[in-house]
């Protein structure tokens, strides 16, 4: 493949709601899933100043049609955002959902085809449609919620066959990367209880996130004086020995939406444009790494891909969001792209390193864990704070440097490595 | 427009109108027109900018037809085979709905696609567990 | 926008399997949705020359999950195909899917980033997985189909309020036309049937279409000796008056497949390649059509679009599909297209300009009814068919002179109307 | 390979050979490589030339870990917790699967991890509706 895009592409709005749960959160408490898109649609809308009229097409992401049952997004969500007979799909690539539908867009766009391209994702993984109701929820359990999302994973002899994601995802990833860097077990945990502290404290700072509470006053709420303490108690059992509950992601509703248009017009938008300057999709089935849990041959090749269209090198990146479902995986894949040095991302963690203030800031939105997981609204989220922290809009949490290069990797469940790289215009 | 829970949700302020035989619609401040049944966004022009309204429910029949006879969804089991009819609303608005006073046969509908367009009003039927908007010939 | 591809590109390779009942038809019976898809895919990948290692990157189609229950399907199919590491997403645009893919195949071409694309689309509509088997099927009930089906249908105000498929797009758009141009019921009846006669006659002539039996070998098998007895036979009912069940669609198990690639490179291929000279796009949501039933905002948009980035006008089309879920909405899209003059549709069915060797054919593999409806596989059965019409390649069913531009037409689901031109190299 | 139905579907084909012990997977003609559980392409190379093969069963367990105390899926409701591992079998391919012959704590995992690498055996076990594959520690 050539792996260039003709034609320069730019996100010139982007929008994303609270992530919470539709039948609690008081921030989106009893929105239709209509209204939910149409908040984060109208927010990135507004952001390049458009109606939904000025779109040429809608991507319409959604993973989970068994708690939404909105397939046919494209028309069902048109008269809830005013795109009416714009050209439209509905597509998922689960929790990539919304950064592979920005790479569509930027195809779409660059091919010479569309001007302006909206995207957006929505999910609601805490709950589904009630009975035959057009506007009743009712919540989902731990079960029915595993088994809806694993429907993404290999059901001919993954799931049948006692797949299990804390696993392949988090227990294994651990034990490989504790052999491979001669880490104990005992310093991972430790490293991993210092990595969620930073993501919570980012969290703390975004009022948008599902949980806001930093770990220390999580240890407060619970009468413990000492945040670590908190982490060792049984208020964070071990999932997959030698991974905590706190190193995974917690589930949320929410949607996000961005407007992308061509380089040349976005200058002309309301507010400061972003450019598409790459990006990278490699899908792959079970198992997802070799004899070396830290190694996805799927990641190595969406990163090499985005690098090589974007022509940045790892030294360029100003701020990294790696896909931290599992937060061990995330560090693996930040070193896979060269923003940590191999085996020292514990020691970065626990350096502050990775904090927004600290000199490589990852997931200033609080990640998976803090900010929430909506599965195909999530990727979009993790775009909208790549893009405030670029126009140095990301309030408290804000780099004291806005970064010049930022990029982005999300694993689509079951799994599609995708990484994005976005650069100042 | 709030709901019970004290947070907008048109689609429920929706049902919960047509349960007291009010037909709920938004309006655009902006190009006038309607969208029905209610969104927060005009369906025309993509403007935000739309209020709360209210329709008549006086409309035309333009054409009538029917459903199947086994209903394709379980609320309707009780109901099915129905008139299906095409309707021009008073305010602007295109609707399909279940029709009354016509039997959904060969000849009740021939006769009624002979006669051309014809009066019809808004009415609510309570199913089961949810209204439905339907509409009553009006002659 | 400026609705133009800036590089060309071309389909490669196609391939499609026999629609059917995978709990029954004996070609595809007991195959699992995997080895389905795999089975389309490998026609087309040999078609054109290549393996799924080749490919740049999948375009997953599958419309109702609720069946199939492979979200993910990018990852779940690419062990069944060879694709592993290639990009991917699963996509829908119900009855539409696999032709949009060909629309997104097309941008990503022709933006630079990939030389060769996999589009597939497959679906049951016949059955589902049964319990948790990983390979055991079940029959899905009539309601159930249609609830699964419908869920593609405004699920806040159209399905909740007695939304009929049969009514919305067959018994209104029948009057509207009827009424329209001065037609009696009789002689609406009269051409319907000798429409789906002309169908049927192409299913007979299709070893791979779900319904292979003609109009007059159905009457002698239920002892009538007249085709038009049997059309008005208790055989024939009524299923939105004056619209009868055999002008409907009939449903079926299928996949299609599609390999597009760079121009330039398409003609060192193994097969004849074929053009993709332009798309149009344009989802709305209920109702469909305003007034006048036989007018289509969002087909109108489409065929608009598609012809203007092809640059073709009416006249130059050698062969038409239109979506003939409803043959006499497909009727109404042909007129809108101008293939047929308006109002005389049902003349030209009458007097057989619509068969394989009449001047104006359509939908020559036997259509919606004939050749069956595979939800996401179908749009690509369509192009199927076009493509081996114009290589000349369509078996007993093969039109006098090769066509040299074809426009294909179909409706996704509630609705979106997409329009591909394809044309000679 | 030819199911019951006597059309190939690799999958039933998989699951039959489990119930009797027997480990089924394909090997590329082109390439040599063996894609497990089977399919009918070359999960390496692409090729679709590819011939029904079975695999010894024996392996090389990784790393150890175990599954959520809650099941995520009805059929191992029974099961949960369970060792879940990583192995690479004799002939190549990597797998994960239910561990037998050690304890989902941390004690028993710990001692495993310290242990290194240690030989396994693929057995089958029979759950309610359907065949699954484990491996069973050597030592
Ligand atoms: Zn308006
Ligand atoms: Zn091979």
């Amino acid at each position: 493949m050539r792996n260039q895009l003709n034609e320069r592409v730019a996100i010139s709005g982007v929008g994303c709601t609270h992530f919470g749960d539709l039948m609690e959160t008081p921030a989106i408490k009893d929105m239709s899933l209509q209204e939910l898109t149409a908040a984060a649609v109208k927010e990135a809308l507004d952001d390049a100043g458009l109606s939904g009229q000025d779109v040429d097409a809608v991507f319409a992401g959604n993973a989970m049609v068994h708690s939404s049952q909105l397939p046919a997004t494209y028309s069902q969500m048109s008269k809830w955002t005013g795109t009416q007979f714009k050209a439209g799909v509905h597509f998922e690539a689960q929790c990539s959902t919304t950064n592979v539908g920005l790479a569509m867009a930027a195809t779409a766009i660059a091919a010479g085809v569309y001007d302006t391209v909206l995207v957006f994702g929505v999910e609601s993984t805490r709950s589904k449609v009630k009975d035959y109701s057009p506007y009743e929820r009712e919540p989902i359990s731990h079960q029915q919620s595993w088994l809806w999302t694993d429907m993404a994973v290999n059901q001919a002899y993954g799931v049948p066959q006692g797949y299990d994601i804390f696993s392949s995802y988090n227990g294994l990833v651990a034990l490989g990367y504790c052999r491979k860097h001669g880490i104990s077990i005992e310093d991972f945990d430790r490293g991993m209880f210092e990595l969620c502290r930073t993501r919570r404290l980012h969290g703390s700072m975004n009022p948008k996130a599902n949980i806001q509470e930093t770990m220390e006053d999580a240890a407060k709420r619970k009468g413990l004086s000492d945040a670590f303490e908190y982490w060792q108690s049984e208020n964070n059992p071990f999932v997959a020995w030698p991974s905590r509950l706190l190193s995974l992601v917690t589930t949320a509703d929410g949607a996000s939406a961005m407007v992308l248009t061509r380089a040349d017009t976005a200058k002309s938008g309301r507010s400061q444009p972003v450019e598409v300057k790459g990006f990278g999709i490699s899908a792959s089935d079970l198992p997802w790494y070799g004899e070396d849990p830290t190694i996805w041959k799927n990641d190595e090749r969406a990163v090499e891909d985005a690098m090589d269209m974007s022509g940045i090198k790892a030294g360029d990146i100003g701020y990294l969001h790696t896909h931290d479902c599992s937060h061990i995986s995330s560090l693996c894949t930040a070193e896979l792209i060269g923003y940590l040095e191999p085996g020292k991302a514990l020691d970065a963690a626990r350096e502050g390193r990775l904090r927004f203030d600290g000199d490589r800031p990852m997931s200033t939105h609080g990640g998976r864990h803090a900010f929430g997981h909506a599965w195909a609204a999530s990727a979009g989220s993790d775009t909208y704070e790549a893009v405030l922290q670029m126009r140095g809009k990301a309030g408290k949490r804000q780099m004291p440097k806005p970064p010049e290069v930022s990029v982005i990797h999300t694993h689509g469940y079951a799994m599609i490595g995708t990484v994005i790289v976005l650069g100042g215009m | 427009m709030q709901a019970t829970s004290g947070k907008p949700n048109k689609i429920r302020w929706y049902y919960e109108g047509l349960s007291k035989g009010v037909f709920r619609a938004s309006k655009c401040s902006d190009c006038g027109k309607f969208t029905f049944p209610p969104t927060g966004c005009c369906e025309h022009c993509g403007s935000w900018n739309v209020e709360d309204a209210e329709l008549s429910g006086k409309g035309t029949l333009l054409f009538a037809t029917h459903s199947g006879s086994d209903a394709s969804h379980p609320r309707f089991e009780k109901a099915a085979p129905f008139v299906y009819g095409h309707i021009r609303l008073e305010e602007g608005p295109i609707a399909q709905a279940i029709i009354q006073g016509a039997e959904p046969t060969p000849e009740d509908l021939k006769a009624l696609y002979e006669k051309g367009p014809v009066p019809v009003q808004a009415v609510t039927l309570q199913m089961d567990d949810l209204p439905v908007i339907a509409f009553k010939l009006q002659d």
